[in-house]
């Protein structure tokens, strides 16, 4: 007869797995990469390939040779790394950088604390940030966007709606006078500004989110808290002076805000447990990112923001516990 | 021990940024370049064996409650006198480290070894523990500001290899949290084939 | 180790005699190094004159106070033959990115700039540091402007200097203290007839 | 349609055998009476080897307070007292019996007919449903008569009875109801009158929709009781999920739910408790589930307590081929056999066969820290943390963080999809932190 | 006033040694108002023990056993596993104690259900860790006293002297690095592993097994168990060994390692370790086997 198996309840698992969510969040991330691929080309495209392979090939060579454990390349995580990455970056970005910035971000943010699940800080982010503190030239020079581009050099490159606003204000124009310079709207929404590959168009980048909460992949808490504090702090001060301020749509639509709040942010490993947990770390992630847009001397602060909450995930975590069952209630 | 065990232990077995991590102040704030890591530790090696030598003369004589006050006070003293004579002959260097010289007074490195070793042992071991772990330091720093000179200018000692710019952050603060993170990394694998 | 007990008497004596010794070793090689130093100080300065302004003989210092800004400026003017050729100015900003820059700017009778060194910063390596001459020739720019035709800006500010890239701080800075020095030197030079007398 | 706030999955519910009417399964030659089947102290033998015992006799006193009289099942010789294996794989003692006809103590009413009215006063049910060894039937074996008595200085306002079933795959409770309905509705009565409450729930989720119906239209005959439909959700079975389900109150942590006025039990438990006070039943057989995917006759037996499982098994067509599992009661909380001559006590609820292919867990892989485990744990729980930190051994954190509140329903593991064995550890944590608990006093 | 002594060098001299003595003087102050009085003798003796912090004292660590040491004033019940009677020496010469003879102890598995000896009859699916399995089922092989081969005791071993054989599926004790903490003890749900005598070159004779089964049963799922049948203890000259619930068991302070029960052992229960080839054994066994 067969030997029977033992193991303690329960004897049924989901059909879930690390390797499924990973995959969704891939497949999430398609709109983002084709809009990317429709306005900056060819390049978009070689860049998202390097940055894929050589995050693969990092983890691959670290788990092999230095850490020795289990090759896990598959799993979908390096993917997802090398994608963000690809995303936080420009497309006129020098090919070798982005290596440099795949190996920063699977070997020193990923791989150095043990791997998938135990890293502090998402990947991407250090790498992009890294790649940011280390190249502030090549990292700060944004190509147009050009509808079918094939073109790999020499692009036309300009600021970013974001970088426009900060220097014309600091300059003491208006606001008004700004917007003109800047894309549309609806061009902000779609995606045709300058900026880093994958953060362009909000539109795809919602679409992706909206799949992502159905799928269950994310919740609603880090994304909605995140938007909304930056909706509420930008929105306070464009309400006190519109001249000096712009208004909190311009702030949602436009840098890497929308990539942030609905990738970077809800990031798994690297975000609170906890609902109430989530939220505050949503809300704190949107405050600083208005505080660095607004007073900091990067036009952007996504990056910066989600790092520095990042390293607060621990205390938030001990701090803001979900809600126990038949937790005393306290009568004042 | 022999002398010869106490003189390299600052190398590798008991170096004083990558194993003990002492003295981590100047080892993170002036390694932006390896000569200037270079000349930090040469200044501290001076002053580590200076004030281990008359520590280890007088420690019989000092009591116990004002020892750190006393040894303190001696450190100060040489570290004023390297900072003054190098200030009059060495005014180059000076200009490059001019900020972080007062700075080895507080170098834990240096109070440490006269705290755990000069205070306890003769004059012959303190100096040569002295140079070994002043040595060791100066290894250490010279390294620490060689990797960050190499990562973040394409530069060993001035000499440029790459055109261009480096990677700014080993420039920078977090290149050299980094990159000492990764030196004691490396060295701690080392240690463990050995 | 027989450690020696800590008594009043003893603490103290300890003590005193371990400062005074300290503080009379210090004092005799502050003694010995203090001419040295004011030399290799005096050299330096030297250096920098003559770095920023024509051939001179005779050098003559005075201090004036910017209009804007806390500490004065020092004015070395360099005659030959009798004859002011150019004015020496250690001038100071504090918009740097890390504390505050010193430089020497050079200036003929007339206005014009002769040349810029600096003197003392503690700008990024690697950034920053490019207004070093040895480093970078960006700071080779200003040669031969005429603060009163140029306008010592960066161009992102409505000037005429060319930046450095990703270190816009750094030459903004820079501007100002070169503006600092051009401007206290047409007040006390220029329209008081270009002469220290 | 109501249900509780925090936490709950939903597993699968394969209710295979939801439709096949409640089956007699034929008396053994030899059954296996293990002396430990409820919570609490073993019951005393009060028989030996080679003693004659009648079906329904008295075979083992249990003595302590929470403990529970153990009657033989069928009629025949006792073959041995001794250590028998249970279902880990350890000894505990039993009664083996052999057995010999089938005949019956006399006093018991073995007639079908209802018997609606009850005569006896509280204490004298109470007494009934000790004598005759009654036990929660949901799977904790609590003794009932525990239960029944309300403590001094609390007052229970609502019974509440547990038709949930929110176990997948079992289908006994829901065939209870459909077939002994009747009997059920005047246990609960019987159980009103013993408790002294005037209100009674009974909680059935939404996927028994004949049993809510059924049962509805014959609460109408009974006043004070009414059913309530909620919706599925694991666990929903587990009291204080169940109480804060029907009623919206919470049993606060490490109490007991009569804190909140309830008394919850099983179906099964009532129509138990109606045996045992109408028809003077002891509690001697069950309704078992045997169910699994490639079984070829899946069903509910009626068993005498002490079948070996493997009759239960050659009953519903006989092990398939490619059996990896045998679990004793539900998928989420049950036990795995390791042995199929274990016997069925008063405790199990079903047999599970799985194939191989749903036998084997995930590989286990690294947290993700995904927080699933924590979304789901109905008691609001962090299981990550505490199966981090009981594998760690950090006792005392594992008790700050309200370890002892689990009760291990199994949600964390079944929706970790790293595979991780968080039930596992938090279960050392917990048998650590209760250890420590008591040395402490 | 360019001399290398001038008013500079007074002015430094007594403006800084006044400094200095002025701090001698809150120093004394603060020494006297604030002294504590800790035995120095504490940091002494906490210098002798190893450090490791191992907890093989039955204290929390190192220094509790030092503080323990220096109050109690005696050495009597205190044992530092690791450490040996050397170190108990020293300390007893640096307090000028008696230091009671220690016994080098070392840790050894009493289970010999290998994969071979017990094949497993079911298979166990869960975290790999004993304290689980344990309360969960009686163990693959269904001996209910046997080695589980999760490794907690593996896990607890602070001193790299454990390992897990994957051939047999039981741990292997390295003698030569165990210091007899006895954590392994303490991690094993199921006391296998017991503290005994090292032994005369490190020989020892014990019976590998804790079944308290009786001998049919215990039999039925481990060929190596002992089945208490009592010849060991006939053979035994020295009333060493005793029989206790269907289990024999060696008492090493009894034992002479004469090693004479080993072949009578009709289960090969009873192991040796560390003697010399033995000639006639097999053929020793066989007759036992045929009596």
């Amino acid at each position: 007869m067969n030997k029977l198996i033992i193991s303690g309840s329960p004897h049924v698992q989901t059909d879930e797995s690390v390797k499924k969510i990973m995959y969704g969040v891939v497949l999430s991330l398609v709109p983002a990469m084709l809009v990317s691929f429709y306005f900056f080309g060819l390049a978009a495209i070689l860049i998202t390939l390097t940055a894929v392979v050589s995050c693969m090939a990092f983890e691959f060579v670290i788990q092999k040779y230095l850490i020795k454990g289990p090759l896990t390349i598959l799993d979908g995580s390096a993917i997802i790394t090398g994608i963000l990455l690809a995303f936080n970056v420009p497309s006129s970005l020098p090919l070798w950088m982005v290596v440099i910035g795949s190996a920063v971000a699977i070997g020193m943010g990923k791989m150095t604390f043990g791997g998938l699940g135990k890293n502090p800080f998402n990947p991407a982010l250090v790498g992009r940030v890294f790649l940011m503190i280390s190249f502030p030239v090549e990292m700060t020079n944004w190509p147009k966007p050009i509808a079918f581009s094939t073109q790999l050099t020499d692009v036309v490159t300009g600021p970013t709606p974001l970088a426009v606003m900060k220097e014309g204000v600091s300059q003491g124009e208006h606001v008004a006078d700004i917007l003109p310079e800047v894309p549309g709207y609806v061009n902000l929404l779609l995606g045709n500004m300058g900026g880093s590959i994958g953060e362009i168009s909000a539109l795809a980048i919602i679409l992706g989110g909206l799949y992502m909460l159905v799928r269950k992949i994310i919740t609603w808490q880090i994304p909605a808290a995140y938007l909304g504090s930056v909706v509420v702090f930008s929105g306070v001060f464009w309400l006190i002076d519109p001249t000096q301020y712009v208004d909190p749509l311009f702030h949602l639509i436009t840098g890497g805000l929308m990539l942030g709040a609905i990738y970077m942010a809800t990031d798994m490993v690297t975000s609170p447990m906890s609902h109430r947990g989530q939220l505050v770390f949503g809300i704190g992630c949107g405050v600083l990112t208005m505080v660095i847009r607004l007073f900091g001397a990067y036009p952007e602060g996504v990056s910066f923001a989600i790092l520095i909450m990042n390293a607060f995930v621990p205390l938030i975590n001990k701090g803001f516990k979900p809600k126990r069952f038949g937790e005393e209630v306290k009568h004042g | 021990m022999s002398q010869i065990k106490n003189f390299t232990k600052g190398f590798v077995k008991e170096n004083p940024v990558f194993v003990l991590l002492l003295g981590l102040c100047p080892a993170l704030g002036v390694t932006t370049s390896a000569f200037n890591g270079f000349g930090m530790g040469l200044a501290t090696t001076f002053v580590l064996v200076s004030s281990n030598i008359v520590v280890s003369l007088i420690k019989s004589q000092i009591p116990d409650k004002v020892r750190i006050p006393s040894f303190i006070v001696i450190i100060a003293s040489f570290v004023t006198i390297v900072q003054l004579v190098m200030e009059a002959f060495l005014p180059d260097l000076f200009k490059a480290l001019g900020l972080f010289i007062p700075l080895i007074v507080v170098n834990c490195l240096v109070l440490g070894r006269a705290e755990a070793f000069a205070s306890k042992k003769d004059t012959l071991s303190s100096v040569i523990d002295g140079l070994g772990m002043g040595f060791g330091f100066t290894f250490a720093l010279t390294l620490l500001g060689a990797v960050r000179e190499l990562l973040g200018q394409g530069a060993i000692f001035g000499y440029s290899f790459i055109q261009g710019d480096g990677m700014l952050v080993f420039v920078l603060a977090p290149g050299a949290f980094i990159g000492l993170g990764y030196l004691i990394a490396l060295i701690n694998t080392i240690k463990k084939t050995e | 180790m027989a450690k020696k007990e800590s008594s009043f008497v003893n603490m103290v004596m300890t003590l005193m005699v371990v400062t005074a010794v300290a503080s009379f070793t210090l004092a005799s090689v502050y003694n010995i190094t203090k001419g040295p130093i004011e030399m290799a100080r005096e050299a330096a300065r030297q250096l920098a004159i003559t770095m920023v302004v024509p051939d001179f003989d005779e050098l003559m210092t005075r201090r004036y106070m910017p209009a804007v800004g806390r500490d004065s400026l020092e004015f070395n003017y360099a005659y030959k033959n009798g004859e002011l050729v150019g004015v020496a100015v250690a001038t100071y900003t504090d918009m740097g990115f890390s504390g505050r820059i010193r430089a020497m700017v050079g200036f003929y009778p007339d206005g014009r700039i002769v040349d810029v060194v600096h003197l003392e910063h503690q700008e990024t390596p690697g950034l920053g540091d490019k207004i070093e001459k040895g480093k970078s020739d960006w700071s080779d720019q200003f040669r031969g402007l005429d603060p009163s035709e140029t306008v010592i800006k960066v161009t992102k500010d409505g000037g005429q200097v060319d930046a450095i890239t990703a270190a816009t701080i750094t030459a903004r800075a820079y501007c100002d203290g070169i503006r600092r020095a051009y401007d206290t030197f047409s007040n006390h030079v220029l329209n008081d007839g270009g002469s220290a007398e | 349609m109501k249900t509780f706030r925090i936490g709950g999955v939903h597993p699968p519910e394969n209710k295979i055998a939801a439709h096949k009417p409640i089956e007699v399964l034929p008396v053994p030659a030899t059954v296996t009476i293990p002396l430990s089947q409820h919570l609490g102290v073993p019951a005393v033998p009060v028989l030996g080897k080679g003693d004659q015992v009648k079906t329904g006799q008295l075979i083992a006193r249990g003595e302590a307070f929470i403990s529970a009289n153990i009657h033989s099942s069928v009629s025949g010789k006792v073959l041995k007292v001794d250590d028998m294996i249970d279902s880990s794989g350890y000894r505990k003692k039993s009664i083996v019996i052999q057995v010999e006809g089938d005949e019956w103590v006399e006093g018991i009413d073995r007639d079908s007919t209802l018997v609606k009215e009850c005569q006896l006063n509280a204490s004298e049910i109470v007494k009934k449903v000790h004598d005759l060894g009654i036990v929660g039937m949901g799977g904790a074996t609590f003794p009932s008569h525990v239960k029944l008595m309300v403590p001094k200085g609390k007052k229970a306002e609502v019974l509440i009875i547990n038709g949930v079933e929110c176990e997948p795959y079992l289908t006994a409770d829901h065939r209870l109801m459909l077939e002994k309905g009747e009997e059920i509705l005047a246990g609960i009565a019987i159980q009103m009158k013993a408790l002294h409450v005037e209100r009674a729930i009974i909680g059935i989720e939404h996927n028994k929709p004949d049993a809510i119906k059924h049962m509805s239209e014959l609460c109408s005959h009974y006043a004070g009781i009414t059913v309530v439909d909620l919706e599925v959700k694991y666990p929903q079975g587990a009291e204080k999920q169940l109480i804060k389900a029907a009623i919206n109150r919470e049993v606060p942590s490490g109490k007991l739910p009569i804190e909140v006025g309830c008394v919850v039990h099983n179906v099964g438990t009532s129509f138990a408790v109606y045996e045992a006070v109408q028809k003077n039943k002891p509690l001697i057989e069950r309704v078992v589930t045997v169910v699994g995917r490639s079984l070829k006759n899946p069903s509910n037996f009626l068993v005498r307590i002490g079948t070996p499982v493997d009759a239960l098994v050659e009953a519903a067509g006989g092990m398939p081929d490619d059996t990896g599992k045998v679990i004793s009661g539900g998928p989420m909380m049950g036990k795995a056999l390791n042995d199929l001559g274990v016997p069925v006590t008063k405790g199990t609820s079903g047999i599970l066969v799985f194939d191989k292919d749903e036998s084997f867990r995930k590989p286990v892989l690294p947290c993700i820290r995904c927080s699933r485990c924590l979304n789901v744990c109905p008691m609001g729980l962090e299981p990550y943390l505490l199966a981090v930190l009981a594998e760690k051994d950090r006792i005392e954190e594992c008790e700050l963080e309200r370890i002892m509140d689990c009760m291990e329903c199994g949600s964390c593991l079944y929706v970790c999809p790293s595979g991780r064995p968080l039930l596992d550890h938090i279960r050392v944590g917990k048998s650590r932190v209760g250890k420590m608990i008591r040395e402490r006093s | 006033m360019n001399g290398i002594i001038n008013e500079i060098t007074l002015i430094s001299v007594v403006s800084l040694g006044a400094v200095g003595s002025f701090a001698a003087i809150i120093l004394y102050m603060v020494a006297q108002k604030f002294k504590v009085v800790e035995d120095p003798r504490i940091d002494l003796v906490a210098e002798k023990l190893p450090g490791a912090n191992c907890g093989g004292c039955g204290l929390a660590g190192c220094r509790a056993l030092a503080e323990a040491i220096v109050k109690a004033e005696s050495l009597e019940g205190m044992t530092c596993p690791p450490g040996g009677s050397d170190v108990m020496k020293d300390i007893a010469s640096l307090l000028g104690l008696e230091a009671g003879d220690q016994v080098p102890m070392v840790a050894v598995l009493r289970c010999s259900g290998s994969k071979h000896n017990a094949p497993p009859k079911v298979t166990y699916d869960g975290a790999m860790t004993c304290a689980f399995a344990h309360s969960l089922f009686s163990g693959e092989a269904g001996c209910p006293y046997g080695c589980l081969g999760c490794g907690d005791c593996v896990v607890a071993c602070a001193f790299d002297a454990m390992y897990m054989d994957a051939e047999t599926g039981l741990p292997v004790i390295i003698d030569d690095k165990c210091v007899a903490c006895g954590a392994c003890v303490k991690a094993c749900p199921r006391s296998i592993i017991e503290m005994r005598k090292k032994g005369k070159k490190d020989r020892r004779i014990f019976v590998s097994c804790i079944n308290k089964e009786k001998g049919g049963v215990a039999k039925k799922n481990c060929a190596v168990a002992c089945i208490g049948c009592g010849r060991c203890v006939k053979e035994c000259k020295f009333d060493a060994i005793t029989l206790d619930s269907n289990l024999a068991y060696i008492d090493y302070n009894k034992c002479t390692l004469c090693r004479k029960c080993v072949p009578v052992c009709p289960t090969n229960a009873i192991h040796e370790l560390n003697f010399p080839p033995r000639k006639q054994r097999p053929e020793v066994t066989e007759q036992a086997e045929a009596k």
